[in-house]
């Protein structure tokens, strides 16, 4: 597959020729078959599809879709009753993607995504009940209220938001992988963006330093064919997003993003590599939004056809993982139902508890401005205080 | 004269300077097959086509700087950043390019691109698309500003924008889009830049503001009115130019001044107009001139902080009693 | 007391503070093996190593965002800017991650960055290369912003804006490295941020200022003593926090007030300033406030043009006159 | 040669396919020829070299790149005298570049650049003595002494600047590309940047909407080997800059920035391309630079050895191709110095034009700000008028 046969460039070998441009050989670009992308995902039988994974781990991914489904689900209807406020961008339908993405990792790890993140944090270890609470902008939030659907954060559980700004989250992802290079940790570093983003110039600064200084960053591209209401290909000159990586002379991958196992061992590739000092990896991940574009963005009509997302919604990634745990004998119809129940139950939780959860109070809005605010001199300007 | 919303006064301005002008064209993200991301652009790619209706890829450096361009060798472009929160990505372009190219060229290319945009809180976006601009942009020589805060405003105000050889930027309000008032069908309908208006006559009290706010600057106004106070409130719908006229004038009115706006304090629109009006009217005052704007910290999500964030008529109601020493 | 160079004392305490903390570095364009486009840097590298003394590729946009990003998981990265000038591709990332990730994570996420590099114009670099860009930080909260005028204030300042829990911007002066003076040599030397400082004692009249511009008031001071006017010299060095008990002590001792910055003055500091004095200490002001600043133009090449474009003491003088009635 | 085997995405075709993803063809990535540098440069006989081109217009090559050399040499000498103030970056080694690439322009086509712009400035028009008043800062300057060294403008000869943002140009040069497609004009837009630049945000935003859009903008990278003390190798992951262009489906080409004919021969075609309809083109010119990045940094020392500048000399462009026009008896060495002599005269006359040329006065401040300043309400706030 791609990853593999696309080899980087030794900064170290390069660096040491000093005869100058005509002395540095050109990196090798992706292999030009054709046949590409059905080479990216491997022919497995289904036991191979499992990668041996433990039966329990098998399920947890089973059960962290499904929560995240009927999370959002319980979301889109506080929503409706005008519970929670603002822009909300839901995940259904890309669940496999950062669900595959983030089981390929360690707790050590750190994990930052766009505003369509809830699932995110979720997997990330924020509590249904904190997650919820955020939404309903209460005290008890991850963010105490502050940060909203799109601007989750714990700091305990390594997740680092939940950014706004289309792009804005890369150069800081770059960031922390640069810290993990400057303490020497064996830590890796996931950002995900949408493929939209991919047009952003923070994007292509940041992969350049990514690859210049083998910083072990795994970035992951969330195709889902949209940004809001354009599609890819009228957004982008070149359609092939890990075709992007030859730029940087960095290894690039494409993943079926609905299909959890595949999203698992394409990352986990990337993430063993940047763990051992290879460097950085581009995933392209390409899935589907089952939803609009957020709560007030119809799921189809201006931009896309009700046909399509319908033939879409065939791959759902919940349906075709359920399948295969079926015909392996691991999640039986009965064990799925009882899961399903279980995350209803947490999903309904988790807005009771949000429901009481208090607002943050007045003095609130002057705190975590500044963190240090003991200091000499005036730091607000408003004459309100 | 037809009552419309703000959304459709914006729509009519861009529709008929395009008829007008075969230079004029409209860019941004999802301006034409979505129909702007608040329906501002609404059926104009069916009208006008793709090449005068372009959707872009999100790269607001980039097609800011292809606006600024096109402007240089004389088309007219407007380039709508689907907020100005967006545009931080962009200003290196409006203001390194944008606002010095007529200077640095030693007047041989003229920039009339039109930047346009929702500017200031709607309602529970936090942080990071919560933001009131217009300060910013105002700061720059070779820019000019425009923020109105009704339908007919929008409609003149723009396609005045449009029309003018300078880079001018109008900052509309997202919570405004929906708002509806009369506003003249007339083609050549146009409101000159650095004009204010007087929204409310009163004789007690003047309360300056733009944009958005000037609909809380309204509704203190009526609170007070039951109160005995009589507020005059002034639009000063260009921010740059500014008419500096018509605000010494409402300060000889009434020797009392409160200044609103919708962002942030240090550096505001607000600041500005107070150091201008003490220098310039400062045996006029009876009283100093007091401020509201937002609270001075980034915008929480949570609805009762974000209200209590946001500037309002009790705010203004507090400050026009402190300036009448009442 | 040395005698060095403000450009040394940066030098010290950049090297002191990466000495102290392991979690200090330096990243930016040409801070390594070229030791700084104005040899801010010089034998940083050496000394370091290049990972602590990180020359960057040409993407502003890019390296503060890492700058950001590190610092939220504990680094405290020091970000050079070659000058603010080019900064403008990089404010996303100060004003909407920077300054908002504290509040956005309720607490949870420190950003402990600097930001550093030179503000103003220096000789005949036109208009791109020559703006003060100190009042267009200054407007966003959770930003601090210093401003340091000699070398004492540059080491003692840049210390204190590297040991701070926040974002901080220290705006230096081009002009300003090759200038000399006492720096005490203590490692402990750290100068708190929010404490102005009276360079100049006097009962007259209040020139209040920052940065670059207190040799301007100062040598404008010197001509009025001449002149039998005894003009007091406040330098504010901190812009936010803001030593606003400072600012009101000298109005109240001297009653007239004459604001300098090298900047634009529409949103400027001196706007803010001149703000909050009239409504913190109306009735302690004999005459309006002046404020003189930069001309509100884009920077010309020409040499002629260029020195009537800055603000000069002359400007000064003449402001202070005014406010004297004289 | 890379360019014609580099193969772009027809748009047309892409989007008329509804499928998604799954049936986008990947379009080809550069060739993997380790040889590909040589392939970049055939193999010519010398005259093969001069594509049949007149002798008027080989000699006025030679004679552009003697004035520019001679202008500059002057210009260094008058900086050193304080006549010149500001920053100011000679191109003294790359004349080939500029000259070679405007040379395959037509009158009506358009070129922008970035600080590093006398010869460019030149080039496209702009009188000796206007180029120098404007370095002298003086009223006759062709920005009328408001713009010096690194913004010169020439309206009438279609030269745009003369930018000081690293990469800055380059979404400006891509607005006046759209606006040749926009009028259906029959021009070209040729931007110049620095290899430095490559590595902007702004870069890559503007290459993928040019190859989006297909718009006539030829892309040329200055490529000398260092930004300011940075060495290319030291900033950018991967070496082949042309190679960059494969992420947006552009054609790309080398061309050695040493020999003013390659670097016709490949402007050309591009040029070409462009002007019928064939979208955007990215040239890499691979050259030197003989002087420090600007008056004030040495020609070597802290980023590259004297050595290295010494044999990189051996290549000047000029005396390369004064030994070609020689030895197809085109231009003799008589007729060479008899053209130096006259270069040097212009030269020299722009200087003494350029001292007597008045300052401009101080009205000049407020002039060029704003285009309609004849407004209602205050456009200036410094008090002073
Ligand atoms: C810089 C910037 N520009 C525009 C927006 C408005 N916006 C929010 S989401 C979005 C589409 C992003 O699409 P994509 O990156 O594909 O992510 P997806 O929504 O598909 O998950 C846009 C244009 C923004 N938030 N930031
Ligand atoms: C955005 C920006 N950052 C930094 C600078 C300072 N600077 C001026 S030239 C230069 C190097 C550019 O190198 P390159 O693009 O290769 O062009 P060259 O000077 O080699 O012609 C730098 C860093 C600038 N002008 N603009
Ligand atoms: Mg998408
Ligand atoms: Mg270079």
């Amino acid at each position: 597959m791609m990853m593999s046969e696309t080899q980087t460039t030794d900064k170290k070998e390069q660096d040491s020729e000093n005869g100058g441009p005509r002395d540095h050989p050109s990196p090798a670009a992706p292999p030009q078959d054709p046949e590409w992308e059905r080479a990216a995902k491997p022919n497995l039988s289904k036991e191979e599809r499992t990668m041996g994974l433990s039966k329990e781990k098998l399920r947890k991914m089973m059960y962290d879709m499904l929560l995240g489904r009927r999370f959002e689900e319980k979301t889109a209807e506080a929503y409706a009753l005008g519970k929670i406020g603002g822009f909300c961008h839901l995940y259904i339908g890309q669940e496999a993607v950062a669900i595959g993405g983030i089981h390929a990792l360690e707790k050590s790890d750190y994990v930052m995504t766009a505003y369509r993140e809830h699932v995110h944090a979720l997997q990330m270890g924020v509590e249904p009940r904190a997650a919820m609470a955020e939404l309903f902008g209460r005290i008890d939030g991850c963010s105490k209220g502050k940060g909203g659907s799109m601007h989750m954060f714990s700091a305990e559980n390594n997740y680092l938001g939940g950014h706004g700004i289309v792009g804005g989250q890369i150069p800081l992802a770059l960031g922390v992988a640069w810290k993990i290079r400057y303490r020497q940790e064996d830590h890796v570093m996931q950002v995900y963006l949408g493929e939209a983003a991919v047009n952003q110039g923070a994007f292509h600064e940041s992969l350049n330093m990514a690859a210049l200084w083998q910083l072990p960053l795994v970035v992951i591209v969330e195709n889902n064919r949209f940004g809001m209401g354009t599609a890819w290909e009228r957004a982008s000159s070149l359609y092939d997003i890990s075709q992007k990586a030859s730029a940087y002379a960095m290894p690039a991958a494409i993943a079926d993003g609905m299909d959890i196992l595949d999203m698992y061992r394409v990352t986990k590739e990337a993430v063993d590599r940047a763990r051992s000092g290879g460097g950085p990896t581009l995933i392209e991940a390409r899935t589907y939004r089952f939803v609009g574009h957020s709560m007030s963005d119809p799921v189809h009509g201006v931009y896309r056809t009700k046909e399509e997302v319908e033939e879409e919604k065939l791959n759902d990634p919940i349906r075709i993982y359920a399948n295969l745990l079926a015909d392996l004998e691991i999640l039986s119809q009965d064990e799925l139902e009882e899961m399903d129940t279980e995350v209803k139950k947490i999903s309904e939780e988790a807005a009771e508890f949000a429901e009481k959860s208090p607002e943050p109070e007045t003095p609130e809005l002057y705190r975590d401005v500044y963190a240090e605010e003991d200091v000499a001199g005036r730091l607000y300007f408003d004459g309100r205080r | 004269m037809a009552v419309i919303t703000y959304r459709e006064a914006l729509n009519q301005a861009l529709a008929e300077e395009m008829e007008r002008d075969p230079d004029v064209f409209l860019m941004g993200e999802e301006v034409g097959v979505y129909n702007g991301a608040y329906k501002v652009s609404k059926g104009l790619l069916d009208k006008f086509g793709d090449m005068r209706v372009v959707d872009t890829p999100i790269t607001e450096l980039g097609f800011s700087g292809l606006g600024v361009g096109a402007a240089m060798v004389g088309l007219r472009p407007v380039i709508e950043f689907m907020t100005f929160n967006f545009s931080f990505l962009a200003v290196d372009q409006v203001f390194n390019a944008a606002a010095k190219l007529l200077s640095m060229s030693g007047g041989q290319f003229k920039v009339p691109v039109t930047f346009r945009g929702p500017t200031g809180a709607a309602l529970q976006l936090s942080a990071q698309h919560s933001q009131a601009l217009e300060a910013m942009y105002v700061h720059f020589p070779g820019i000019k500003v425009v923020v109105p805060g009704t339908p007919a405003d929008a409609k003149g105000l723009l396609k005045a924008a449009i029309r003018d050889d300078d880079p001018v930027c109008v900052f509309e309000g997202e919570m405004l889009y929906n708002l509806k008032g009369e506003v003249p069908e007339a083609n050549d309908f146009v409101i000159p830049l650095g004009k204010a208006e007087v929204k409310r006559e009163g004789g007690d009290v003047s309360i300056i503001t733009h944009g958005k706010m000037i609909h809380v600057a309204l509704q203190a106004a009526a609170t007070l009115e039951k109160d005995g106070v009589d507020a005059e409130v002034v639009d000063l719908r260009s921010l740059r130019p500014l008419d500096v006229d018509a605000i010494l004038a409402t300060v000889v009115k009434t020797n009392r001044v409160v200044l609103l706006e919708e962002g942030w304090p240090y550096g505001g629109i607000t600041a500005t107009i107070a150091a201008l009006i003490q220098e310039e009217a400062f045996d006029h005052l009876d009283a100093p001139i007091l401020r509201v704007t937002q609270a001075d910290v980034p915008m929480p999500y949570a609805k009762g902080l974000e209200k209590t964030a946001k500037p309002s008529a009790e705010h203004v109601v507090e400050k026009v009693n402190r300036v009448l020493y009442r």
